[in-house]
Order: C-alpha cells, then structure tokens, then sequence
C-alpha cells in the first residue's frame, strides 16, 4: 500500500481543497518541479533540450490550452493551430514593432491576440455544436493561414511571409542557450499550469463542464451557456497563443505560417484525447505521446532492429513508425478509452489496494 | 428448485467495473424455465449489474466477470456475444429506457425485431405490442427523444418484446410508469409467462408489485445475494415487509409520517 | 455570362467529386456514430492498391488486355478494402463499443496512421497512375449561345454520373431495408442495439466494407484525375465542410452539399479571389458551411440534433 | 579529431513529397557513397546518416539538433525544404554549420555579406523567375515586345511559391506585362478555380510554381481547360519526372526551366556511378531512377558540400577533417572550374562555379528543358540572369533582414577570416 | 439552512402537523404548448402557494414535464403566461427563472456525467460565487474563503442526502437512485424558493422512497420551500402533497386536495383506474 490515502484526514475543506490534497501527490509534484528545475539542466544534452524538452514543454502548454476548450468545456476545435499562429504573429509584430518591447509582455500580448481572434471564432459555438463545431473552427485555421501568407503586414513585408526573431532577453538575461529556452518555457509551463488548475477546479471551471455534460439542465441552474463557452474559448486560446509565440520566438526562431498549419490543429487534438479529456496531467501525457514517442520510435527501431541483424532502410523506418505510431495510439485507447492520464489514476487506484487485487 | 428446468445458472459470479471497482461479490441465482424471478435490493445493489452480466452488456460499461460462470440451459455464455444470446431467446430491457433517439417509435419497435426474419411475426408482434401499449400506436411516428419518459419506458419493453424471447431480463420495468400501465405491465408478463411460457428475471424497485407477480426472489444488498425465497414467503417476511413493502408492524406507513430518525436496515451492516 | 455558367458548371463538377469523399464519411458516421478520421487513409489505400494491382497483374497472370487487367484490379482491391473492414473491426472497434465519438475519432486516427504506414510498405510512395481509359481533353458546349462556348470536363462528368448513382444506391438502401434501419440504431446507442440483438461485428464489418467500396470508387477518379500518391488523402480535408454542410448522418446530404460548396468555392475564388489576393477557396468553402450551421446547426440534411431533458 | 568527415542528410521519402524527396536523397547519398569509393576527400571518407523530415518543419528542426553533433560534428546541412532552412538559417551561425541550400531557401541569402553561412549554390528563385522571364522574351523576339503581354504565376501559396513574386514583380515594371498572381492552397489537389480564371485572362504565359502533387495537378488542369503546355513555365522544382510522369503525353511541351542541369543519363558521373555502386548493389535506389533530374540535383548538391571542404582542405590542411566553420571558408571560395568539373564526372551537367564572400550563388546560368511525352530535353543554350535586377533586390532585402536581426555587414576583415 | 435541518431532524422533533401555507407564489394562466401537431399542454392553468407541495400527476404522456419545462424556460410555452413572485412573464431563459430562484430536477437525470458528486452540487452555488475570473485562476484570498463558504454548505446538503461516500465519484458510475439523490442536492444547493420535482422517487424502493420523501418534507418544512412535484406513487403523492392538479393529455381534468382528487370521476378514470 504505497500510495494510500486513509490516514491523511483532513480536518478543514481548506485542506481538502488544496490543489494535491493527497501528501504522495504533493510530494510527487514538489519533487517533479525539483528535478525539472534543477536536476535536468545539470544532466540533459543540448540535443534533449532543443528538440525534445523545449517543443514538449511548449506543445503541453498549448494542449492545456486546448484541453481547457475540448476537454473541460466541450467544444471540439481544429482551429488551435490557428490560435497557435495569431498568438506568434501578434507576439511577433509586438516584438519587433514596438522598440524595446521586453519579451514576455510582448508573448503575454500574442496571447491576448489569439484571445480576441479565438472570441471571435468561438462565436458560432453559441449555435453549433459537436463535431459540426469541430469542422467549423478549420474555416478559422484556413483562414489565419490564408491571412498571414496574404497580408503582408503582419509579416513586416517580408517578401516570403516568413518571419524571424532575434535578440530575446528576460530581465536583461538572454534568452538564447538551450538550458535558458528550456527554463523560460518550463516556467511558463507552470506557471499556467497552476493558475489552469485553479480555474478547473473552481466555480470557472465547474461552468465548463457544466455545459460540456449537459447544456440544458445547466442552463437550468443558471449557467449561462454563451458566458461559458465564450471564456472558455478566451482562455483556452490565450494560453494556445502564449504556447503559439513560444513556439515561433523559442523552438523554431524563424517560421512560415505552415507552422501552424491544419496539421498542427489536428495533433494539438490528438494530444488531449489521448492524454485525457478534462485533465491537467493529460495534456502533459498526450503531449509527451504524440511529440516524444514518433522521435523515440524513429531513433529506437533501428537499434532494435540491429540486434536482430536486420537493416532497414530510412523509408522503411518511417513506415514502421507511422504503423507502430498508429498500433499504439489504438492499443492505449483499448486499455482505456479515456486517455493515458485515466490509466495513470487508475494505476494510482491499483496502488492504492496493492497488494490486494481490490 | 428442480435443477432439470433450470434455464439460467448465474454460479457465484463477481464483477469488476474499470479493473479496479468490485462490484458483484459472489452473486448466485437460478432461474427455472418459466418461471417469474425478482431481483430486489436498494439502490446500488448490483442489480444491473447482475443482469448486464447475465445479457454479457458489461463490456461496453468496462466491466467485467472476473469469477463464477453464468450457464443457459447448460451451455456456458460468458463468451458468447449479446446477439448471441438474443438468437438464444435472452433478452434485455435495459434501465433507463436506451431507446434510439433519432428513430421514430415504430422504427424502434421493428429495429426491435432484428432477429426476426418472418414478416408476419414481426407484423403480428408490432400488433400484440400496440394492443398492449395503446399510447404508443398514437405516438408511433414521433421520434424517440420526443416522446415522454414513460412512453420511451413502454417502448423499451415494447422493442423487447418483438424479438419474440423466451428469456426476458426486465430491468426497473415500471420506473416512471403511470400506476395503470404498471399493473398492465406486470399483466404483460404474467400473461406472456403463462401463454408463452416466456421466463422473466426482473429487478425491480416495486417490491410490492414484483412480489405479488413473481413465484421467486432474491434480495442483493452490496452485491451480495443476503437473502433468497419464493415470493409469498418474502413478502410476509417481517423485515421485507418494513423496508421493501413499508407495511411494517401491520398498516401501512405514511410517507408523511416517516419518522427522520428512522435509519436504513442493512443486513450486512 | 458564359464565363459565370462555366464557373458555376465547373463548381458543380468539383462538388460531385468532393461528394465521393464526403459519402464515406457520412457512410461511416450514419451507421456507427463514429467520425471516420481515416477515411482519407483508406482513399489513399484503396487507390494504391487499384493501381498497383493494375501494374503487377499483367506480370502475374499474363494478361495484357487493359479491361481484364482493371476489372481484376478493382475486384481484388476490393478484396482488400474487405480484408481492412474485418480487420478494423476485429482489432479495433469490437473492443470499444458504447465509447464516445471522441474516442473512436482517436481510434480512427490510429488506423489512419497505420494504414498510411502500411499502405506505403506494401505498395510504394511513388506517384502510381490508374488509368481506366476516363476521357481527358476538354469539350466545348453551347458554342452557338455563347461567346467562346463553356468548357465542359468529361472526366468530370463521368465522375459525377458515378457519384450520384452511388447516393441513389445508398439512400434507398437506408430508407429502405431493415439492416438500413438497424444501422441507424447502432448509430444511436451501441448497446441499446446489442441488447435487441443487432450483431455490432457484423454490421461493423459491413459498413466499413461499404465505406471502403465507396472509398474505392473515390479512389480511382481522383487517382486517375490526381494521380496515386499520398496527397490523395487530403482530399478529405476539401471534403469536410461538405459533409457538415450537408448534414453529418444525410447521404443525399453529401451530394447537395457537395454542390453548394463546390459553386460556392469556385465563384468565390474567381469573382471574389482577385480583390483580396487570391486563395480564398478553401476558408471562403469553411466559412460558407458555417453560414448554412448558424442557420441549421445539424447541416441541411442531417438528422436534428437532440437535447431534451 | 574524427577521422571522417559527417555528412548529415534531411530528407523525406515519405509522404506526400515523397515522390520527389526520394530520388533527391538516393543522389545525393549516392554521391557520398561514390566519393568514398574514389577514396575520399583526399582520404578522408565520409559517413553519413540520414533523418527523416516528412517535410515538416518541427521535425526537420529535430533531425537537425539530433545530427548536428554527431560523429565529431555534421560538416553541413542541406535541409531540401524552404521551411526548415528558415528554422536553421536562424541556427546554423550559433552552431557554425553551413548550409546548403541549392535551389531553394531565401533567394537574398545569396548575399554572403548578411547571410554568412547560408549558400544557395548554382540557384535561388529570384535567378530562375529572371531567367524565364528574359527566355519569355526572347522568345517574343525581345525584352521589349513583353510590354501589354499577361503573365501568370500559379504558385504554392507558402514562402516557397511567394519567393519569385518580388523579382516579377520588378520586371513587369520595367518591362510593362500584366502579372496575374494565383496562388494554389498546399497540398494543390484541387485547381479549378485557378484554371477557369487563367481560361478567363488568357494570358499569354503561364509560370509553373508548384511542388508535389500540385505540378501534375496543375497540368491536367491545364489539359483539361484547353491551355497550351508549350506556354507553361515551371521553375526546376516542377521540372522533373514525377511532376509529368502520370500525365505522360498531357504534358508534352511543358517547359521548365533547369537548374543547370537537367536528366543526365550520359554525364560521366551517372555511368561511374551505375558502374562503381550500383554494379555491385551498393546503390542507394533503384537502379532506374539514376539519372533522372532530381536525382541529378541530390548528386550535384553532394558534389557541391563535398567540394566545399576539398577547397577548405586546400587550406587548411590535406587529409584532415574539417570543421563547419572550416567548411564555411571552403565553400566561399568554392572555384568549380570546368576542368575540375570535367574530372568530377559533371561535363555537361553543369557549369563552373565560384563563390566568394559576397556572393554566396556561385554562378547565375540556367537552361530550359521541355517534355516531350517520354523525357525531359533540353530546348534552349544556357542563359544567364541578369545581375543589375538580380543584385539591388538581393542587397536590399539582406539589408532589411540584417536591420531586422540586428546583424552588422560582414566587413572585409571578417571575409578573410 | 441544511445544517438547521440536520440537527433538528436528528433531535427528533415532531413535524408540525398544521400546514402553514401562505399566498399564491406563482400563478400559470391559460398555458398551451404544442409541438408541431402534438398538443402537449392545452389551457392550463392552476396556481401554487407559498410553502405548499404542490402536486402534478396524469398518465404517461400528458405534459408533466412539458408543464416544468415551461416554469422554468426549457420550453417557451405558445400561448398564456406564468406570474412568479409578483412578476409575470411569458418568455423567459432558463438562466433568468434560475435567479429568480428556482430550482428543478429531472426525469431523465441531468446530471454533469463527468464531474463528481461533489463538483454537482457544487454547480448549484454557482451562481452565488461573485469573484471573478482572475482572482478564480489565482485562487488567493477571497476567492478561496468564497469556495470555502460554499463548500461548507454544498456538504452540508451532501450529509442531509447521506451521500458522503460517493462525494468524489463521478456521478456517472452510481447507481441510478443515488443519482436521483445528486439531481435533488444540486437543486438543493440553489437554495430555491420554488422547488420543481420531476419523478424524483422513480426507480427507488419504499425505504428509499420514505427517504427522499423525508427530504422533501424537510426542505418544505423547515426551510418553507414551495415544492412542485410529479410522482406515479400515489402513496407519495396522497401522503405529502397538499394540492394536486391531474393533467390528462394536455388537458387538465382536476384539481384539488388529494381528498377531493381520489373521489373524482374522471381522474379515476383517466388515470388512478380501479384498483386504487
Ligand atoms: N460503469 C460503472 N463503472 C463503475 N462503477 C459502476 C458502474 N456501474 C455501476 N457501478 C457501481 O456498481 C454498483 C452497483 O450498481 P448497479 O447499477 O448494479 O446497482 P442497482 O442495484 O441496479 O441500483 P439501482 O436500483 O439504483 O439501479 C454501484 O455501487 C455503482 O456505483
Ligand atoms: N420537445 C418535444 N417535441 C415533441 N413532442 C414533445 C416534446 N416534449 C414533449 N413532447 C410530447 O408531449 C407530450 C407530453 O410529454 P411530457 O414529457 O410532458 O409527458 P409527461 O406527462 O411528463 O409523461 P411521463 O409521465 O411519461 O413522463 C408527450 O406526448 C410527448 O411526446
Ligand atoms: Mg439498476
Ligand atoms: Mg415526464
């Protein structure tokens, strides 16, 4: 029984409604932060922080932006890459327009940018719903493509439309070695992280899922439904365009708007559902599967595959991921069809009567 | 009972709900051919659960047997699909009506009859179940999820009764039924059981009513069968009487006059 | 005036085409509620293994003779879609009955991928051509009308007639028989449709049969139109807003809307394109869908969304 | 020091570029693997190692941090995808790793001056937009017979299809031609609207800036609306087998114009290598495919990074590894004279090249080949693009780049460096 | 106010026997609904008083629930209007008739399926929660002695529906009586003046039932809570309501004391039958 919690009463609801109200969790947690905070910048290689730490921490910021949307309000959006891609650009023209502007207001402003763009769309949500919904928010992607190629003001007049920065500092610190990338985005991960669990886990987030279960009788109890989505949507797109600019200014220095294309919308589904609808933990899981496991299957067959002495050809290799990628993806969903951060408390569950089967 | 005409053998079955919930602990039950069973017990009990396991429905709650067997007419059927068993006469009137909200109520009747490929029987079926279920001929071209929660319940034991079964497993069968429809329902199996010889396992919440219809009970508390016997002896059983019947001590009680301090009996307790 | 009928004309074509895609989708939604993500993955796999076949079956069994040689092709390539069918279901959807649209939208995703992984394996990611002898020049019509004539695509046309000769087959097939009526119960509630005795695997198996068939016939004339490789399978993303527009659980909803999103697009992008640079097609197809949602949230003719309480 | 020189590759053969990623990576390994077969770079040998990309940036950038510290470090890049050279340009200089980006990337990144270690060898698209529009007017019989003619450019709307606008745009100012710009939403499945609007101008040329699927898409359309293949322009990434193959006789006319080279299957380089590779099954793809244009660009841009650190050998030192920042100095003062080409097997495949600190292109000659149902061809002597429109653009835009990036000119101290 | 209840049901005090109904707090005139051919409701009209429960019976089909969904703005009744605490009205949102104070249950349970008991009942409050966004997500000072002051009260209704062990269970996996028990706690949390009941002892047993009746007697009682309440147990409904209007397909057939329903006529016919 090593993970239990009777023993640990709680004598106040101020204790019970901490936000790890079991002691494990809390120590979980503290260590987490402690080996990500201190730990990983003494022992990772530049290689695991620039391409596998950084597009992680970001991509599980913007899944929890999307989370907080599909998966604790209910309204299924493909259009997160175009949050992604407003949050850039406006961080972007910010940035560079604006002599002096320092880093984070100028990435906290991409953010609101993708916040009024991501009202705007999240309008038609008032009325449509499901997955009607789901293939009305791509006419927001196609369009936010189609305007950063076409408008040539929000790419400075870059002939090509493609943009770049240079030059970041926070707090006069420069924002360019892989350990202070991985920081800055780490810091910003939590720091949203925590105030996103707050919110879920307040009367916000409660409305949520409110409408997200059952509009009507919501409507019932005094939700009121447009109030609700349309926050979710603010919210949910302020963090995905924080998540956006991240990506733009810190992962890939120069971008295109194909950055941020219909394919991008599509993963940051993705990693919610098979992390887990209306879960904090499983935006981080479902970012870590789908941004982590094609690399790690990419570098791992070969060398699994010369044990066995076979060699097998670069093609064949992405073949063998995509299908082993694919494979996954529906075996997880078989464990459990609610997502990875549902097997993880379930597994937590299992700990809980271990030893005993139940 | 005579173990020959049994037709169901539930053995000492447990269940588990999302590998972690225990929920079944051990349930056993015999249902002889023809006969009237009930199933009784407060809420959570495990009564759904029993009979999903019965009607192998679990698997889509994420549920599973995990110990006993379940035997039909000797043949074991943990296995077997639930269209399987609907091909072997066992049908389920699932709680909380489960109708198909987009199809029009004589679509739902005739889906129903899915298994039945001779056009006459379906259409005399259709026929017997209007006959039974007036309201529902009247309301036969209106979609599902429009319809009330009483006549979605009458459609849902309707489009059970068209596939013909020998074996139905009627699950709360007179939830949200006005009280003469729920007379005509347990008239609709008394008369099917003796006509048609059609077996019924029924959990009900009815005490009163499933007692006085039914030739056996059992009483589940906390998936767990506490206590088991044929239906006149439970229904003059004194603690049946007080907290299933709520005639304890002679008259019955008014709800008005149920005293707050009065706590629930639990024979495991 | 020519020109506008000729746009109009050539929005009609590209929405038919659209159409094919979009009945797949709608196939696959309308009998199990499920949000086929994979349906560009089977397009693409479908098409590949037409003509591939097409090519490897000469050296094989020594036929030359083009009609034997496609006739084969089509037929085992359609054993193939069956064998995925049966696999699908087998492997993936037994397991997870009675989940929700979310879920199985994941699962669909998964055999998207694998198939993409697979069908690449198996059959190469070349550029392969099918050639079923469709007509590619141009013809000019209404020569003595208008100036210039418009400009008619016999290609086009053909693909079209073959669309609407697959909806008319499907819709009456729902309207009409008993298993179209059982697949719209599954559609509604996996498990009410178990507990009356529908048989899911078996109806699964059919309807992604189906669905592969249609993704078969969709394969071949964008494939002879595109030519066969692995941009085959974004078609399906020009097919989305026309099964919305539509109406997720309608099949003559597929053709309507294909239509409406098809003249939309193109009289969008060619009246309306040059004043703001161009490119517009596809949001201006989005946003076009999302005008008809506002309106009619369930598509033009999709079954009416139900919340009651 | 390690022994052998890294040559990191970045292709992708899956896909929906696959088709033309392929024959592009089996060339340009092939060519690795026939240099270490001469014996290689004065005996270094090089090893390489291949990271798929599937043409998507984020794991373009990944394959880049994965390889560039491998086996003692990469000796350059060549990433084959407009947006990954954006992502890297911005890394290369805090790796020092040079990149080549022969026909693609930024076409301003010619300017070595601001962009120190980009190098878009022998072909950026500013060099091909100007060749074919000075080939247009030759052949209307002068520059000047352009004026009142309409010109089309149906383009993959994306950096990649934008770059050649600017440079139109300046010469249908100077030589006053209507240019109609359409752009194609990726991945160009679907062109109607765009073709029904070339049948409604009806201009007089039609500029072919496709990739992928988008190329044959656009001239089965063209096949199908009745517009003449033999007035349709593609640049040299429109211009190669798979882009005709499945239209076959459709597309026969279709002229594009060739990035020096075209399909090659007499160069001397081609038999060698049939002869020492593939001979002995050590080839990269099918024998078949060698040869073909796109495979002759993955060989030439090979050739290309492989004379890089010949020349930084030269001085730096015989027989050593180089460094990137070795490299970089070697393919700055890349002299590709005739005679070394010759001895390289490219007689005929190309012309000389020579870099310098400024210029980082190396030469601005370009050809036009046409299909003729079975093969490329070619139709046309070389021609040159024209310096004085090419050069005020170029500049300008670095210029702009730099003030952006806060980046000073490299002076002339530093080029010697 | 569950706190009071709890501790005065638990010393045991009798239930005053004198029903202290007071004025007329909501007023239905001439109410018609249809659906496209469907008449759901024709013409009715009755009125509710103060602190009394008042009951709604008639067989399946007769517009019960239609009649609650028009109360409280699901439905937007064709033709005649409600009068609520002085104010009439015609068309209203549900969020408008919410906090005017009314709460309401479902037949079909409403419930939000993926939050748990607790996270229920908590909804109800909702729309007594004053901070803001911000202070929400940065959960400092007021904002948490808010949640607190609420979560006090939410778990007070939790022991009076003794439900304690299931407070953090998703609500989906309880068995449905349990749920029935959330739905009434939810409502409960809205801290109503009118209290709309549909079906709420469906699928229980006569203990269980003896239970929610309690409840409900409890809540009217000690809180002066105007109940409205539709039930198929007649027991139920004879014992603890005041008035009872019987609907028979849209039509209203009776209304009165449970007395004066019992002996009519046509309700006997139309739905009670013989028997009873
Ligand atoms: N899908 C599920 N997942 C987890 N637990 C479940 C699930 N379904 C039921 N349970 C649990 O199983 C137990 C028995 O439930 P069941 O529905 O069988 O009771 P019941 O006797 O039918 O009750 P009721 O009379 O209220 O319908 C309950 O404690 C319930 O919480
Ligand atoms: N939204 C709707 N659309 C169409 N018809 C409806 C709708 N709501 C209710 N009806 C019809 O109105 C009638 C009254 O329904 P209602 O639900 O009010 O009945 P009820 O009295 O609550 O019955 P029960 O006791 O069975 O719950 C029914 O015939 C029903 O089919
Ligand atoms: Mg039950
Ligand atoms: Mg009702």
């Amino acid at each position: 029984m090593l993970y239990r919690e009777n023993g640990q009463f709680k004598t106040t609801y101020r204790a019970d409604q901490q936000i790890f109200p079991i002691t494990q969790d809390r120590l979980f947690i503290a260590a987490a932060l402690l080996f990500a905070f201190v730990v990983v910048p003494g022992i990772a290689s530049d290689y695991t922080f620039r391409a596998l730490l950084v597009p992680f921490l970001i991509m599980s910021l913007a899944a929890l932006g999307v989370n907080i949307l599909v998966g604790y309000c209910g309204q299924i959006s493909l259009g997160s890459g175009a949050f992604m891609a407003v949050g850039a650009y406006g961080a972007y023209n910010f940035f560079t327009r604006i002599p002096n502007m320092p880093l984070l207001p100028a990435l906290l402003v991409g953010g609101l940018c993708a916040t009024v763009f991501g009202v705007i769309f999240g309008l038609p949500s008032l009325r449509v719903k499901g997955l009607y919904l789901a293939v009305a928010t791509l006419a927001a992607q196609f369009f936010s493509d189609w305007m950063f190629l076409r408008i040539k003001w929000f790419t400075n007049y870059a002939p090509s439309g493609s943009v770049s920065v240079s030059g970041m500092q926070v707090l006069g610190m420069p924002i360019d070695s892989p350990v202070s990338k991985y920081l800055l985005c780490l810091s910003i991960l939590v720091v949203m992280g925590l105030l996103a669990k707050n919110l879920v886990r307040s009367a916000m987030g409660r409305e949520w899922m409110a409408i997200r279960d059952m509009d009507v009788a919501a409507a019932v109890i005094g939700i009121r439904p447009m109030y609700a989505k349309l926050t979710a949507f603010a919210v949910s797109s302020f963090i995905v365009g924080v998540a956006g600019a991240l990506w733009g200014f810190v992962y890939l220095g120069a971008w295109e708007p194909a950055a941020f294309s219909v394919d991008q919308s599509f993963r940051l589904l993705f990693m919610v559902i098979i992390g887990g609808l209306g879960s904090i933990m499983g935006s981080f899981f479902g970012a870590a599967f789908i941004v982590l496991l094609p690399i790690g299957l990419n570098q791992f067959l070969p060398v699994l595959l010369g044990w066995f002495g076979i060699e097998i050809s670069t093609a064949g290799i992405s073949h063998a991921e995509l299908m082993i990628f694919g494979a996954l993806i529906v075996w997880f969903l078989i464990v459990e069809p609610h997502g990875l951060a549902k097997l993880w408390s379930t597994g937590k569950q299992k700990l809980r009567l271990w030893p005993f089967p139940h | 009972m005579d173990p020959k005409n049994i037709v169901l053998n539930v053995n000492g079955i447990e269940v588990i709900y999302n590998h972690v919930i225990l929920v079944l602990k051990g349930v056993s039950l015999q249902v002889p051919e023809g006969g009237i069973v009930a199933i009784l017990g407060g809420n959570g009990a495990g009564k759904t659960t029993t009979l999903r396991a019965v009607s192998n429905l679990l698997k889509g709650e994420r549920g599973e047997v995990t110990k006993g067997s379940i035997e039909l007419r000797g043949e074991r059927i943990e296995n077997l699909s639930p269209s399987d068993l609907v091909q072997r006469g066992v049908v389920q009137v699932m709680e909380g009506r489960h109708c198909f909200a987009h199809l029009t109520i004589e679509e739902n009747l005739l889906t129903g009859a899915y298994t039945r490929k001779n056009k006459a029987e379906v259409a005399a079926n259709l026929e017997k179940v209007y006959a039974y279920f007036p309201r529902l001929k009247t309301r036969r071209a209106s979609q599902a999820a429009y319809t009330s929660g009483g006549e979605q319940q009458m459609c849902a034991i309707g489009r059970a009764l068209m596939a013909s079964p020998s074996i139905v497993l009627l699950d709360e069968p007179s939830m949200g039924l006005a009280p003469q429809i729920v007379e005509e329902v347990f008239g609709i199996v008394k008369d099917l059981n003796t006509k048609e010889r059609v077996t019924f396992l029924l959990a009900e919440q009815n005490t009163n009513m499933a007692l006085q219809y039914s030739d056996y009970g059992y009483i589940m508390e906390s998936g767990r069968v506490v206590m088991d016997g044929p239906a006149s002896e439970l229904a003059t059983n004194e603690d049946v009487k007080e907290f299933y019947l709520g005639v304890g001590g002679g008259e019955r009680k008014s709800f008005r006059d149920v005293k707050s301090y009065k706590r629930r009996k639990r024979w495991l307790a | 005036m020519g020109f506008f009928l000729e746009t109009v004309f050539g929005g009609l074509m590209a929405g038919m085409l659209y159409s094919l895609v979009a009945l797949g989708f709608v196939l696959i939604f309308k009998a199990s509620g499920v949000f086929n993500f994979a349906q560009g993955a089977m397009v693409l796999f479908a098409a590949l293994a037409m003509a591939r076949f097409a090519e490897w079956l000469p050296g094989w069994i020594g036929v030359e003779n083009i009609f034997v040689v496609t006739a084969i092709a089509v037929i085992l390539a359609g054993a193939v879609m069956f064998v995925v069918a049966w696999l699908v279901e087998r492997l993936v959807l037994r397991h997870l009955v009675n989940q929700e649209g979310a879920t199985l939208l994941m699962a669909t995703l998964g055999i998207a991928y694998f198939m993409d992984g697979l069908g690449q394996t198996i059959f190469g990611s070349d550029i392969y051509k099918i050639d079923v002898g469709m007509p590619k020049d141009p013809v000019m019509a209404f020569e003595s009308v208008f100036q210039g004539g418009i400009l008619l695509n016999k290609e086009d046309m053909v693909a079209a007639v073959v669309a609407a000769l697959l909806v008319l087959l499907l819709s009456l097939f729902f309207q009409k028989t008993g298993t179209g009526r059982a697949l719209r119960a599954v559609a509604d509630d996996h498990q009410a449709a178990q507990s009356i005795g529908i048989p899911l695997n078996r109806i699964w198996v059919i309807v992604w049969c189906v669905a592969g068939v249609v993704a078969l016939v969709a394969g071949i004339i964008w494939g002879s139109k595109l030519g066969v490789q692995f941009s085959l399978a974004t078609v399906a993303m020009r097919a989305l807003p026309v099964v919305i527009l539509g109406g997720l659980t309608s099949v003559p909803g597929a053709i309507i809307g294909g239509l409406i999103i098809g003249v939309g697009e193109k009289v969008s992008e060619v009246f309306l394109g040059p004043y703001v640079g161009g490119g517009i097609e596809i949001w201006f197809a989005y946003v076009l869908a999302l005008l008809f949602l506002l309106v009619r949230p369930q598509g033009l003719f999709g079954e009416k969304i139900i919340d009651r309480v | 020091q390690p022994k052998e020189q890294f040559f990191p590759a970045l292709p992708y053969r899956t896909g929906p570029y696959a088709p033309n990623g392929v024959p592009w990576a089996n060339g340009y390994l092939d060519y690795l693997k026939l240099v270490n077969a001469r014996g290689g770079i004065n005996g270094v040998k090089i090893i390489f190692e291949e990271c798929e990309t599937g043409y998507d940036t984020a794991r373009g950038v990944e394959c880049y941090e994965r390889l560039k510290g491998k086996h003692g470090g990469a000796t350059l890049f060549q990433p084959l995808s407009t947006g990954i050279t954006f992502a890297l340009t911005d890394k290369a200089p805090g790796d020092k790793i040079p990149l080549i980006t022969a026909g693609y990337g930024r076409s301003e990144s010619q300017d070595g001056g601001v962009f120190k270690w980009n190098f878009p060898l022998a072909g950026t698209y500013w060099l091909a937009a100007d060749v074919l529009v000075q080939y247009i007017g030759k052949k209307e019989g002068g520059l000047d017979k352009l004026k009142g003619k309409k010109i089309s450019l149906v383009y993959h709307d994306s950096p990649y299809g934008k770059e050649p606008i600017a440079l139109l745009q300046e010469r249908s100012k100077m030589h006053g031609f209507d240019l109609q710009l359409l752009p194609v939403a990726h991945p160009g499945v679907e062109q109607k609207a765009t073709w029904l609007q070339i049948r409604q101008a009806r201009p007089d040329y039609v500029l072919l800036w496709g990739w992928g699927v988008m190329n044959s898409t656009s001239l089965k359309e063209a096949q199908a609306t009745g517009y003449p293949r033999d007035k349709m322009y593609g640049v040299w990434w429109s211009g190669a087998e798979p882009d005709v193959k499945d239209v076959g006789e459709g597309a026969k006319g279709y002229n594009a114009i060739a990035m020096q080279h075209g399909a090659e299957p007499q160069a001397a380089v081609v038999k060698e290598v049939l002869d020492k590779l593939h001979a002995k099954g050590q080839g990269t793809g099918p024998k078949e495919e060698v040869g073909s244009v796109l495979y002759m660009r993955g060989l030439m841009s090979a050739m290309m990074g492989v004379e890089g650190v010949r020349a930084a050998q030269e001085r730096f030192g015989k027989g050593k590894w180089m460094s990137g920042e070795q490299v970089r100095w070697g393919l700055e003062n890349l002299n590709l004279t005739q005679a070394k080409l010759d001895a390289l097997g490219f007689k005929g495949v190309m012309r000389p090249i020579s870099t310098s600190c400024m210029d980082h292109l190396g030469s601005n000659w370009a050809r036009i080949h046409t299909w003729d149902g079975k093969q490329w061809k070619f139709t046309s002597d070389w021609l040159q693009a024209d310096e004085q429109v090419l050069k005020p653009l170029v500049k300008q835009t670095a210029d702009k780049y730099a003030t952006e990036k806060k980046l000073q000119r490299r002076t002339p101290q530093d080029c010697q460096s | 106010m569950a706190a009071r209840l709890v501790e005065q049901t638990s010393a045991n005090q009798p239930i005053a026997p004198a029903r202290r109904t007071g004025e007329v707090i909501m007023d239905v005139q001439n109410i018609s609904l249809s659906f496209g051919g469907v008449k759901a409701l024709s013409d009715i009209s009755f009125d509710v008083r103060e602190h009394e429960i008042r009951a709604i019976i008639g067989p399946n089909g007769a517009g019960k629930s239609s009649m609650l969904n028009c109360i409280n703005g699901v439905y937007q009744p064709q033709e005649g209007s409600i009068t609520f605490r002085g104010r009439t009205f015609r068309h209203m949102n549900s969020h408008q008739v919410a906090t005017m104070g009314v709460a309401r249950t479902f037949q079909n349970l409403a419930l939000f399926k993926g939050m748990s008991v607790l996270d229920n009942i908590m909804t109800g409050r909702n729309l007594r929660i004053k901070s803001n966004l911000f202070l929400q997500a940065l959960r400092i000072g007021p904002a948490e002695r808010e949640e607190i002051r609420h979560r006090e009260f939410v778990e007070h209704i939790i022991d009076f529906l003794e439900i304690q062990p299931y407070r953090k269970t998703p609500v989906g996996q309880l068995p449905y009586g349990l749920q029935k028990r959330v739905d009434l706690g939810r409502a409960l949390a809205m801290e109503p003046q009118l209290l709309l009941l549909d079906e709420p002892m469906a699928g229980m047993n006569v203990e269980e039932k003896q239970d929610m009746c309690r409840f409900v007697l409890d809540v009217n009682d000690e809180f002066g809570t105007t109940v409205v309440l539709i039930e198929h147990d007649m027991g139920v409904v004879m014992d603890i309501s005041d008035r009872v209007v019987v609907l028979d397909y849209g039509r209203k057939i009776g209304d009165g004391t449970p007395a004066e329903v019992r002996d009519n006529p046509d309700v006997i016919k139309a739905y009670l039958g013989t028997s009873h």
